[in-house]
């Protein structure tokens, strides 16, 4: 039974957390600060107090709290596991790689590992090298690992609770510049989605923007402004990616540009460029990615800001290439 | 049949399957990297024998022992190296990463010491599923110096977790002594420093084995969390076939290899009962090892299956 | 001056220092997370007054206060905050992330505990440089937890490296108290049991962090290899700017407010006195703010510079 | 003074290996077994006996020794150590992308790590799916490292020296199924060059090929064999990857064919097709990468060889686009 309610992005996610719990006795919610102290960014307030020892802290330990969520996925549970930052991952990227990617494979499917990582990534203003990146292309060459990554309310209720009840590790990527951001009104409550799909966010003619992540609000932005007329295709699930719906615009408009905030080499919009390519649609333009130069990030924000890519950048490139 | 005779005859099959896996990769039928536990038999043997149908074992790529102690038909085990449609993965884990959750083996892992948070995860899921499973994972004495492990046994130790954490340390990682590796040799006080009982034991003795696991066992029953064992064995062969062991110091092998729990529990026993011990492990491991070669090879088509549901 | 009249100056100056960049950090001057150390000053003062001008800190995010002790100019690191051309890394670094390496600082971590392994690294290379060099590591009881710490030390004990781990356990890991996620609080047994000398001191007390690191620096030096020193402190802000600190017990923080560093230094050598450090340090930091705040942003076309050679 | 000895593969990297410690004395070598056993591929043999305590052995701590080579390298040293698998690399991945590459960006080019990390990876008969992956792209992805990958002896030798020298980290990704292959003449002693540049390995008008790896030699034997008329770029530097050389010959052929050993969702494959289509350069066919098909590693051989790329596979490809 589907209800609404007004939430904001954090909300929508501590919603789908709540109801996960309350509706799947085998799942468990842990990391670092995310029970008594309800999360350093507050996305799990309450969840100890509702759902008692199954949501619980652990020390500042990835490999163990990746391990331990692989293991306890192995014996049926259905562990929720916060990586405060995506670039913790990198401290125990084999419990990701090498063991969880491999159970139902190597086992031949006598063993699977439904889990759920949930981490946050990207820059906000000021932080550091080691708290800016934007790690999914890492994720998306692994395969055996899931990914989405949403950004608006609803998606992350909906991609939340899509991630929880998959039966394989899930990887939602969220971003904290939204958690605390306008309310918006949710459907909850209603049937939950299998993984994949996309969402459009514009429709148009004259060109196909891919994007993904908090930055698909600055692909709107670019597009409204120079009002052209664009197909936004936000891929919230980056494993499985909806190849075929890209197709199917770019076969109509033509043209492809994909935005992403991560580093531009070997971004998975080097992937989509790829496979776009290779299957022969038709361009008449050559196809052009956006993404963060080459580069560290600075802490500085009048740095970063030239390292990042902005919505004028976005906006050049659709009048570019639709002229 | 008394322990002793029970003991000595598991570890022959342990024995038996490890010199036939050295014979399968010598001839080719085997083929990749393969590690034997030839002189660690006890620790598997004493160990298994306590635990319940309901725990899980955690072992490293030496793990073939580990899952036929743990009573994985040999055929499986061998079916598996062999690449097979009967092997326990149908040859997708090989020698170094295979499972058989049917039988409480939860795999090995070829990555040392990432077993051990898998097995605490386990641990954790037997906090909440009723199961009353206690998760044993062994690793070796190397492996200790792997940061994972120490975050695995303090989250155990955090939380109060029923895992047995069995270090069997046969003093080497590969080619390099661990007490070149550590300035303690010790590796129970790092247990104790966390707050675990460790013990500090034979590993060439399956009962002293078995009294240190069902101790463990025990112990994380009442909700008492894990229990650290350091199990002092030696590797009679080499890390990986092939390897010359220039590393020891002279005499150590033949050292070892009177020590080694086989001849130890054989001598005790007497000749009569330890050839009989000997050859029906003989027999059972050749009627195995005629079985998985006879059966046929995984089917190439099927490789791509299984990556996701 | 008094070695204690100047501790508590140098303690004054970090307080001051981080005072003001939490009035920086409201007013909007400066962005982003920012991680005080308030309450926690004794270790950074009284560890970097027996420091050489050969040694190298590895400090984490809470690392104002050590570069400051180790000498880096005020002026320098609000710039950095600031993303100033005069900033010690122009902005590159921030509040979490800078270094200094000219005035023996080699920077901030962000990443718990990956400071450690890096600090051995650089004892490592006194081993073949002839710099008489002692590296020194500080983190949180956090950090403990991490793996790569306990790496860390064993290699440096393994390797009788030149390294201080300094583990400043002020009870709290961001939200949580430490005491829930570990059995043992005895910090320093871990560093025991890897054959670590390793005390637990009171780390509110510059003197006694003086001598602890003094006796580990001289340890160093003769190639007696790793200390480690667990110093008990409080910080008595939040973990974050805009942590309300819920998570303590009622009356915590008033107690330990009450036994800060500052307090109880000021309250032996007299208010006098103490009025007079507090001075100093306020026209210093104040005097260096100025400048800080006057000095140009750093040129955004140098975004893209240095990133390779 | 540059002459000429018979190596192998591994002898080749000894050599350079032996060099750098010979005129460098700030390099250190270390890693697990390297020292006093000679690397358990015998790789590093005889080098701690003649060079001493700058060759030592480590502890299974692969985070401990990236972070005292990051370390020691700050402090101007000039360490090469031993990840024995590049699939190890990722139970500390932090030190490489967190900590190595940020040295010298973040301190403003007041401090600079220059390590080099030698591993080795891919897939060998029967190696388990943690032993068998080809992690490049991983790297690639992370502005602040390079990354070589050598296949021929003389390579190994000129690129091991060059990755020594650079003032980068480096990673240099050697494979297991070359070290003891035949020997060849390799000249040694030469000016070390600067990182950088790719090999040509055939010449041709109809087709580029770009590749890298030990599947260099599947493309050759398929070139070889289907009589294509191939440009087969070999890109021994991924970064710096030499882009122009590629678009240089794609503009001569007008047709790209990519193969690696590596998984093809994400795979540096892609980067190199959406760099040659955004370029413009006119393409009379669809590029085309052939890659590992997304999976995990069986250790089974028939099974293994269905999932990773065959050199028929790569004919086929090469006659088709050619066709
Ligand atoms: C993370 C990681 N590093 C290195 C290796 C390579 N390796 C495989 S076995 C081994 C030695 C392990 O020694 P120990 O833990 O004592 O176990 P043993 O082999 O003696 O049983 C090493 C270094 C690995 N598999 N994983
Ligand atoms: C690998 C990693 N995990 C988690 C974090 C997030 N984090 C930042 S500070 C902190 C708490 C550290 O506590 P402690 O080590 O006691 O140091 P303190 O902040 O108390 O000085 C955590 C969990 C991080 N930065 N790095
Ligand atoms: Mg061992
Ligand atoms: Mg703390």
């Amino acid at each position: 039974m589907s209800e609404t309610a007004k939430l904001t992005y954090g909300g929508a996610i501590n919603a789908a957390l709540a109801r996960s719990l309350d509706q799947m006795p085998e799942t468990l919610l842990f990391g670092e600060d995310v029970a008594l102290p309800g999360g350093v960014f507050g996305v799990t307030r309450g969840l100890r107090k509702a759902y008692g020892e199954r949501v619980f802290d652990t020390p500042i330990s990835e490999t163990a709290m990746l391990g331990a969520a692989v293991g306890a996925a192995i014996m049926g549970r259905r562990p929720i596991v916060e990586i405060m930052w995506a670039d913790f991952m990198l401290v125990a990227f084999d419990q990701i790689v090498n063991q969880a990617a491999n159970v139902r494979y190597v086992s031949e499917g006598r063993l699977s590992a439904p889990m759920t990582i949930r981490t946050q990534q990207g820059n906000a203003p000021g932080a550091c090298a080691q708290h800016s990146q934007n790690l999914e292309a890492l994720l998306l060459h692994v395969p055996g690992i899931r990914v989405a990554m949403p950004v608006q309310a609803q998606d992350a209720y909906d991609l939340t609770l899509s991630a929880v009840a998959c039966d394989d590790p899930v990887v939602v990527i969220e971003n904290r510049t939204l958690y605390a951001g306008a309310k918006a009104e949710v459907q909850i409550g209603g049937q939950i989605a299998p993984i994949g799909g996309h969402r459009l966010r514009r429709a148009g003619d004259d060109i196909t923007v891919v994007t993904w992540g908090a930055i698909t609000s600055s692909v709107e932005a670019a597009v409204d402004a120079t009002g052209v007329s664009a197909d936004v295709i936000e891929a919230v699930w980056l494993n499985p990616f909806d190849t075929e719906a890209v197709l199917a615009s770019v076969r109509r408009t033509g043209r492809l540009l994909v935005v992403h905030e991560a580093n531009l080499t070997g971004g998975f919009g080097a992937e989509v460029v790829a496979r776009v390519t290779e299957s022969g649609v038709p361009l008449k333009t050559p196809p052009k990615r956006v993404g963060a130069k080459d580069s560290r990030i600075p802490a500085a924000v009048q740095l970063a800001r030239e390292v990042l890519p902005q919505t004028d950048e976005i906006a050049a490139a659709l009048k570019a290439m639709t002229r | 049949m008394s322990q002793e005779l029970a003991d000595l005859h598991a570890m022959w099959r342990i024995r038996v399957l490890e010199e036939t896996i050295l014979r399968l990769r010598l001839d080719g039928d085997v083929v990749g990297s393969v590690h034997l536990e030839n002189g660690q038999e006890a620790i598997a043997v004493g160990a298994c024998r306590r635990l319940r149908k309901q725990d899980a074992v955690f072992s490293t790529y030496r793990g073939h022992g580990w899952a036929l102690a743990r009573g994985v038909p040999p055929e499986k085990i061998l079916a598996e190296l062999l690449y097979r449609r009967t092997g326990v993965n149908g040859g997708r884990g090989g020698s170094a990463h295979f499972s058989a959750p049917e039988y409480g083996f939860y795999g090995e892992n070829s990555i040392v010491g990432a077993g051990a948070p898998i097995a605490v995860g386990a641990a954790l899921a037997a906090k909440f599923d009723g199961s009353g499973r206690v998760a044993l994972t062994v690793f070796g004495d190397g492996a200790m110096n792997q940061g994972g492990v120490t975050e695995a046994m303090n989250l155990a130790a955090a939380m109060d977790l029923p895992v047995v954490f069995v270090c069997e340390n046969n003093k080497y990682s590969e080619l390099t002594p661990i007490n070149d590796m550590v300035r303690n040799p010790d590796l129970s006080a790092r247990a104790h420093a966390l707050g675990i009982p460790a013990v500090r034991i034979d590993g060439n003795d399956p009962a002293e084995v078995a009294a240190a696991v069902g101790l463990a066992v025990t112990t994380a029953e009442h909700g008492r969390g894990p229990t650290f064992i350091e199990a002092a064995t030696r590797r009679i062969t080499g890390h990986y076939i092939g390897d010359a062991q220039t590393y020891r110091p002279a005499g150590e092998l033949e050292a070892d290899e009177k020590n080694e729990p086989l001849v130890r529990l054989g001598q005790k026993l007497g000749e009569a009962q330890a050839q009989k011990a000997e050859q029906r492990a003989r027999d059972e491991i050749a009627a195995a090892t005629e079985r998985a070669l006879a059966a046929p090879l995984t089917d190439p088509s099927t490789a791509r299956e299984h990556l996701y549901v």
